[in-house]
């Protein structure tokens, strides 16, 4: 299915969220990704010769978001999805539709400045001031202006002005990097020896970190200095520290070798 | 016919370059204040009973004369360089939070809108709709943001309790349903390709790899 | 009652600057001259008849409003309160760029600052602290402003070459744009204004690496 692109501008993923569910009626999970890809790909290709970048970025933008909502269900959840991890995904939720309903808020109070500012913009004010015939008695308006003054307002003026752009954070907000992960297994493992892979992410709040530690164990178990078992499907995975350096040994990490790794960041 | 205290507010009117808060001419004129509010009600009045082409406003806690806007086309034509440039929606929701939230940091701004806010409040700072009003006592000292006097100008309206109170803005019930279910959507879509939106708690993961 | 025309001129001259010539107006409101010159002294006689505490006159360029010389003592209170003498900051960036990139027409510091410098330039011009140097030899003519003796001396300054320099600031894109479109005019109109060789504006350092 080619996807057409048609860009109201989106300045925001709150935007971008409220214009799809509200307006769309779009079901997220419902849209081919590889379609989107595909069809960004088609429109590069055919505006290449005048290629709008700010449509291109926003188009961008939009697959990202999709993508990241798609993935955040695509993750490890559990199978024995815990309370607490059950509550928490509601809490996302009502999180988001709280910060949906406080973006859809002030977009409506927006609405209602601008109609305010071309009610009031039909009007132009007298701003002719003061007849020459009085110029003379009003104080000096350069009353304790210096040339300083004067030199930091240039300056102010000469600053470049701001592009508007779009901020990506949102999209991955959390940097892990593979490297830092490894690092710290190198550094944590020989210390402990073996460790469930559960009580090894138990303090990690966000699943990107999770997965980085979980590619970290993997990279480590490439390198033979990790070892990894499962008793069966979806059963308790363990890591146990077989590199050199006996446990206890906290410069262990420092040999493991980091080139090649990968980071993943926003 | 006209007593001088009234003649002598349109004099100073005509020569003020921005809004002339009452308090002021009642000190000129040395009269109650609420006399000068008077006179001004008066002066509305017999403009518009004249049918007059500029009509006499409060904006920004002052009066001031200005273009009556029915004849804006006439003064459109007149002024050339189109002073009232339109704000890009970004920057007219930036300044809606900046209303309705001052005093407000940065930070808290880019939180509502979810996008960083720097430049935005940047322009809007340049074009004097909003300043720094402070600093926020908390750690890291955040510069807190407010609305102008000339934003009130721009907005044409006399103070901030003008301003058209939020609740109005809040999304009613079908919006309010319309995002629940969009949400619900996204949950209960990963169970299984197409199926009917429903309360159903968040998918299990071996189906997630579906997706 | 009024009809569109007059209400028109009203507004016009409300909000004009400056004394607006008769020839303009009828340009503005397709109108012949004739019935302009007619139509404003009908407006001079009805404030006149009303007793207005302003007034319609003619000057040497044209129309304007001014405040009525009966109410001169009010006036001039008003001024002297000094309330609405504080140097606006449009005024301190509008008096900063004449001085820094001089000589420079009001279209150039318009684009600079990013909104219209007629008032302020006007404002500045009366107080004798910037004067017409010199035309653009482009087409359009446009004034050129350069600062005066009288602002070097309010400055404590000796010559502009002693204005604190701007150092290594490099001014962003939209500010380059804007000075590039006018360094043309700005250079032979150098030449040609003949103020005085020892005023002559500090080349700032920026603007010689680019132009």
């Amino acid at each position: 299915m080619p996807y057409t692109v048609s860009t109201p501008v989106f300045e925001g993923p709150f935007e971008l969220l409220l214009h799809l569910i509200t307006r769309e009626q779009v079901d997220l999970w419902e849209v081919s990704l590889s379609a989107i890809v595909d069809g960004y790909v088609a429109l590069i290709d055919s505006v290449r010769a005048d290629l709008d970048l700010e449509t291109a970025t926003e188009f961008l933008l939009i697959a990202s978001v999709l993508l990241e909502l798609k993935a955040r269900r695509l993750l490890p959840g559990s199978d024995e999805a815990e309370l607490d991890e059950e509550l928490a995904i509601w809490e996302e939720r009502d999180l988001l539709l709280a910060r949906l309903l406080e973006c859809k808020t002030f977009k409506d109070a927006a609405g209602a400045l601008t109609r305010l500012m071309d009610a009031a913009g039909r009007s132009w004010p007298r701003s002719a001031g003061l007849e020459d015939r009085f110029a003379e008695l009003a104080p000096d308006p350069l009353e304790g202006v210096s040339a300083d003054r004067l030199r930091d307002a240039m300056r102010r003026l000469l600053a470049p002005r701001p592009q508007p752009r779009l901020n990506l954070d949102h999209v991955a907000p959390i940097r892990a990097s593979v490297a830092d992960a490894v690092a710290e297994l190198a550094e944590e493992l020989p210390r402990v020896g073996r460790i469930s892979f559960a009580r090894l992410t138990a303090d990690l709040v966000e699943r990107l970190e999770v997965i980085v530690r979980f590619l970290a164990a993997l990279e480590l178990c490439k390198q033979g200095r990790v070892e990894l078992d499962q008793a069966g499907s979806f059963a308790e995975l363990h890591l146990r520290w077989v590199g050199e350096g006996e446990p206890g040994d906290a410069r262990a990490g420092e040999v493991v070798a980091l080139d090649q790794v990968e980071e993943y960041v926003g | 016919m006209a007593t001088e205290s009234v003649r002598a507010i349109e004099a100073i009117l005509m020569v003020a370059d921005r809004p002339v808060e009452p308090g002021l001419l009642a000190q000129v004129l040395e009269l109650p204040p609420a006399r000068v509010e008077e006179s001004c009600a008066a002066l509305q009045a017999s403009y518009e009973a004249e049918d007059r082409g500029f009509c006499l406003v409060r904006v920004a806690g002052g009066y001031r004369f200005q273009s009556h806007p029915d004849l804006a086309p006439y003064v459109e034509r007149f002024v050339l360089d189109g002073q009232h440039a339109r704000l890009s929606s970004a920057a007219l929701e930036t300044l809606a939070i900046v209303a309705y939230k001052q005093p407000i940091s940065r930070g808290q701004v880019a939180s509502i809108r979810g996008v960083s806010a720097e430049g935005v409040l940047r322009t809007l700072e340049q074009r004097g709709y909003v300043a720094e009003v402070g600093r926020d006592p908390g750690p890291g000292q955040a510069v807190l943001y407010g609305t102008t006097p000339a934003l009130l100008e721009r907005l044409g309206l006399g103070s901030l309790a003008e301003l058209p109170p939020l609740e109005d803005f809040v999304p009613g019930p079908e919006v309010l349903e319309a995002l629940e279910q969009g949400l619900r959507a996204e949950s209960s879509a990963a169970r299984g390709a197409g199926g009917e939106p429903s309360d159903a708690p968040p998918p299990p993961s071996e189906e997630g790899a579906q997706g």
